[in-house]
């Protein structure tokens, strides 16, 4: 059996946005930018792709900018924010621990632009209270990042209560929602956030395009500079066919919402209600506040790449942490950030469902962790140590 | 999967010489578990000074798992003195390669030998150039 | 009849592009940095298009970056060799006043951080030469940026010689070869260049994806910050389909190169000899090196835009300067830099072609600008007054 | 075609009073053909200062051409101090919107009507406001 369950990495594409960008790829061949019937017909694909996605999230279209993924959006609003800051002499930035590394990967080359950052602890939840945030705050403080669920735990943020209080001192903020759109109800206006980053392929959308969400008055500061595309922000010919994709995918993961909500909730509690019964082991983040699809879990004694390659060759596709750190041998810093000790975190276990999973597969993941993880107990010298202290 | 060559994915998956030797009288432990990899290896020298069993238990990624594997393979049935000359090179050669990030698994699997080897000298009172056996240190992750 | 000659702006995706990134579509979707087999399949397909696209150009797949576009390349090259040089005390960049929007607005930004820029005058004839880069070169200059084919008048710049030059001198020198590659031969290891930008959409690829080649050894820097892909070089979910259209574009277009460029040529003469018969047009850029399929011309007395738009009435789908640039107020930037009168580079038509056209097109084409010409001037107090002038 | 309405695409393709008027008693040109645009506008008022017949000629971009066909419809049949009431206003609302970069060619549009007017009346040594005629200036590209 087959079970892709790694949908926080990337999801499949959608028979609803597959179908939406190819007509744009055999017909739509224009330039958005040429005067001529064959670029303006393109502009058109390309406006009633920014009304969809600004509709999806109550947005008004001259809010949407179009970029080619998560990571650029990131990246793009953060810079702004500083930026901005910087022109008014404030040059102090707060995020969080447990932010995906677009966000703190560009923390760090601001960082050497003279900004002061300063990384707030998550507490053992998962979860950022608008108090850390107050704390950190100084009279220097421009920009506020705080991601609005996590990609790895999938704990959900107060990001409506701490847009609130930023907007009262007169700090940008912004959100990666990278993995919170199309799974959770997100609503700029009613979150009042003024930057908000987006990825199509989170949402059966294509991969490489992206969105970054500005509020109306905030004068966006470009990170590609050329042509005039995107209302002079972000240069390029852009890519009609991905942004089309997204476009449909966005509409129909906002559609779906409700229902595709509830289905990855019993998913996911009948995969917690399996494997919680498994010795040492735990659930990363509070379920209090939490994408439905999404369930991170540590298993002593054993380290995530076997578990995780074991899982695949059984048919499934799980994650150790989050897709862009693989690779790497340093454990998850989301998890470190929750406060899982380092030996435990090597142990960690991310099953992200879409609503395309159905309750077999969930029978058949519980049957493989567990055999798993049994299995690679058995040869850890960790878990001997483990059980030997028991006694 | 390009990830991994199909030999460590053999080894990884169905691991040589996986388990304990309850009398075993060579063993070594090396790794961290804050590193994520630990290795322990058990020794089972005959009068002869051959290595008649050798059995491991590894916590790590595949690459780790599949080292030791292989690793136990190389000096199994070979003379005590001989499974010091393996090398983590020989290892990843056996292996088909390993990716850059992984070979510090090699060269655990390498040490792991060693330190058994030593263990066992250590046991029969057989006297040893102690440069041969530096301090293991955990070279991918900073601790140790 | 309808006749796309605006292959400058962009081109239709070919069909071997479209059936390359079908598969990817449905059913490669896994994320290429996920360990499972799902994403190491999807890597696997990545990095046989970094081998695809590297062999076309003679590189070697390490030197391959994929990026968003050609815009993207442009501004991660400028960057990346103004910031290596600022690292060694030296701030002085060497561009040309014909160059695309992408090289002189990340140019303008540099200024902003304290890099001095200059900019050398183009000939006449559209060409720059080693000459004019040797005259500006300072002890302080540490990128020399050249574009190897400009994309209004289609006149090839001599990349080598000035890559030599600059070789010698120990500079960093980029080239953007969006306008090339596809185009005309383009061999990274000939040309000996340091960087050289490309985007798929310019060749029968799709847009929203392109390559900053990186010749060996040079540490390019980041502008998008985040997850390793790229080998740390380039963040973000790569786009696979993306990427894989244009691997199959560029091999198409590098094995039929020679006939499309014959073709070309061929189609482009018959435009030429059907069109320099009207009273007071000129070609603009010398044809001697030139692209193949670019043609750009100027009439006196009259508009461009109410030439494009009366072309594509007639089905002709032609522009009046880059794509990007239309909308905007001002006479095309390249024109004005190889010495046009402004009056006149306000008449101004390029017509770009690609093999897909045909000589039954280029009948129409001439015959349509005649006939529109011969109106708009009939309408032009400008023409009136040159009509007057000469009697 | 979403760059223009189908209003500016009718005027732009089908322009109404294009020529010239050889008997004309008001003249107006305005513009610049260093920015891009050149209005010329011929009236043939009659004797009770109705503006029987009006004709243009025009060097520009489509909503220029568009701007001078809209404008010369609006003033024909109308009293010439009528006609210096056309504003570029509402020149815009009659062509159902231009785009912004575009509002200068119905500038230039009201212009060039009040260029031919103030000629008309110059030649008729009709007196008037010298205020209602301001020097023309080409906002657009900041060139006159
Ligand atoms: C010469 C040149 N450079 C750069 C670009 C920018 O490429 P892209 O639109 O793919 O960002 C273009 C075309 O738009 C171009 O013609
Ligand atoms: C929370 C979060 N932010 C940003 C990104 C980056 O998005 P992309 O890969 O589209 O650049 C991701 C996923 O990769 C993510 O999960």
């Amino acid at each position: 059996m087959q079970v892709y369950a790694d949908n926080a990495a990337t999801t499949k594409l959608s028979k609803k946005a597959l179908d939406a960008m190819l007509p744009v790829l055999t017909d739509i061949y224009g330039n958005p930018s040429s005067l001529h019937t064959v670029g303006q017909t393109a502009k058109e694909y390309l406006e009633k792709a920014r009304e969809d996605v600004a509709r999806a999230i109550n947005a008004d279209s001259k809010e949407i900018y179009f970029t080619s993924g998560g990571s650029e959006a990131d990246n793009q609003a953060l810079r702004t924010g500083a930026y901005l800051g910087a022109k008014k002499g404030k040059r102090h930035i707060i995020s969080t621990k447990f932010e995906h590394h677009a966000v703190l990967h560009t923390l760090d080359a601001l960082k050497k632009e003279a900004f002061d950052v300063t990384l707030v602890d998550v507490h053992e939840t998962g979860v950022v209270t608008v108090e850390d945030i107050r704390n950190a705050v100084t009279e220097d403080t421009c920009l506020v990042t705080v991601m609005m669920a996590n990609n790895e735990i999938g704990t959900i943020q107060p990001i409506k209560e701490i847009a609130e209080f930023c907007k009262e001192k007169g700090i940008y903020f912004h959100t990666d929602a990278v993995q919170a759109v199309g799974h959770i109800p997100v609503d700029v206006k009613d979150l009042g956030v003024d930057m908000l980053s987006i990825s199509a392929h989170k949402f059966h959308g294509p991969k490489g395009v992206g969105v970054l969400y500005v509020r109306k008055g905030i004068p966006l500061i470009s990170i590609i500079e050329g042509g005039a595309q995107e209302r002079g922000k972000r240069a390029g010919t852009e890519n009609l066919a991905g942004i089309v994709g997204m476009a449909a995918a966005i509409s129909e993961a906002v559609e779906n919402l409700e229902n595709n909500m509830k289905k990855l909730y019993g998913l996911r509690d009948a995969l917690i209600d399996g494997l919680k019964g498994i010795e040492r082991c735990r659930i990363n983040g509070s379920l209090e506040h939490h994408l439905p699809g999404t369930l991170n879990m540590c298993f002593e004694g054993i380290e995530g790449e076997s578990l995780l390659l074991l899982l695949d060759a059984k048919g499934i596709n799980a994650s150790s942490g989050s897709a862009c750190t693989s690779g790497s041998l340093d454990p998850s810093h989301v998890l470190l950030a929750i406060g899982v000790p380092v030996e435990i975190a090597h142990g960690s276990l991310r099953l992200s469902l879409s609503e395309e999973n159905n309750i077999e597969q969930m029978q058949h993941v519980i049957n493989s962790v567990k055999e798993v993880v049994t299995y690679l107990r058995s040869i850890s010298p960790v878990w001997e140590k483990i059980k030997a202290e028991e006694e | 999967m390009a990830l991994y060559s199909e030999k460590v994915m053999d080894h990884f998956t169905n691991p040589r010489n996986v388990g304990k030797i309850e009398d075993a009288n060579g063993i070594g432990e090396v790794g961290n578990a804050r590193c994520g990899d630990i290795m322990k290896i058990y020794l089972k020298v005959n009068d002869d000074g051959i290595i008649e069993d050798v059995k491991f238990n590894t916590f790590g990624c595949a690459s780790a798992i599949a080292s030791s594997s292989m690793a136990t393979e190389m000096i199994k049935g070979r003379h005590i003195d001989e499974a010091l000359e393996l090398t983590n090179k020989a290892v990843v050669e056996a292996l088909d390669g390993l990716p850059p990030v992984k070979i510090h698994c090699s060269v655990l699997a390498e040490e792991a030998v060693k330190s058994a080897v030593k263990d066992y000298y250590d046991r029969k009172g057989i006297e040893y150039d102690t440069e041969l056996f530096k301090e293991v240190s955990c070279s991918s992750c900073g601790e140790h």
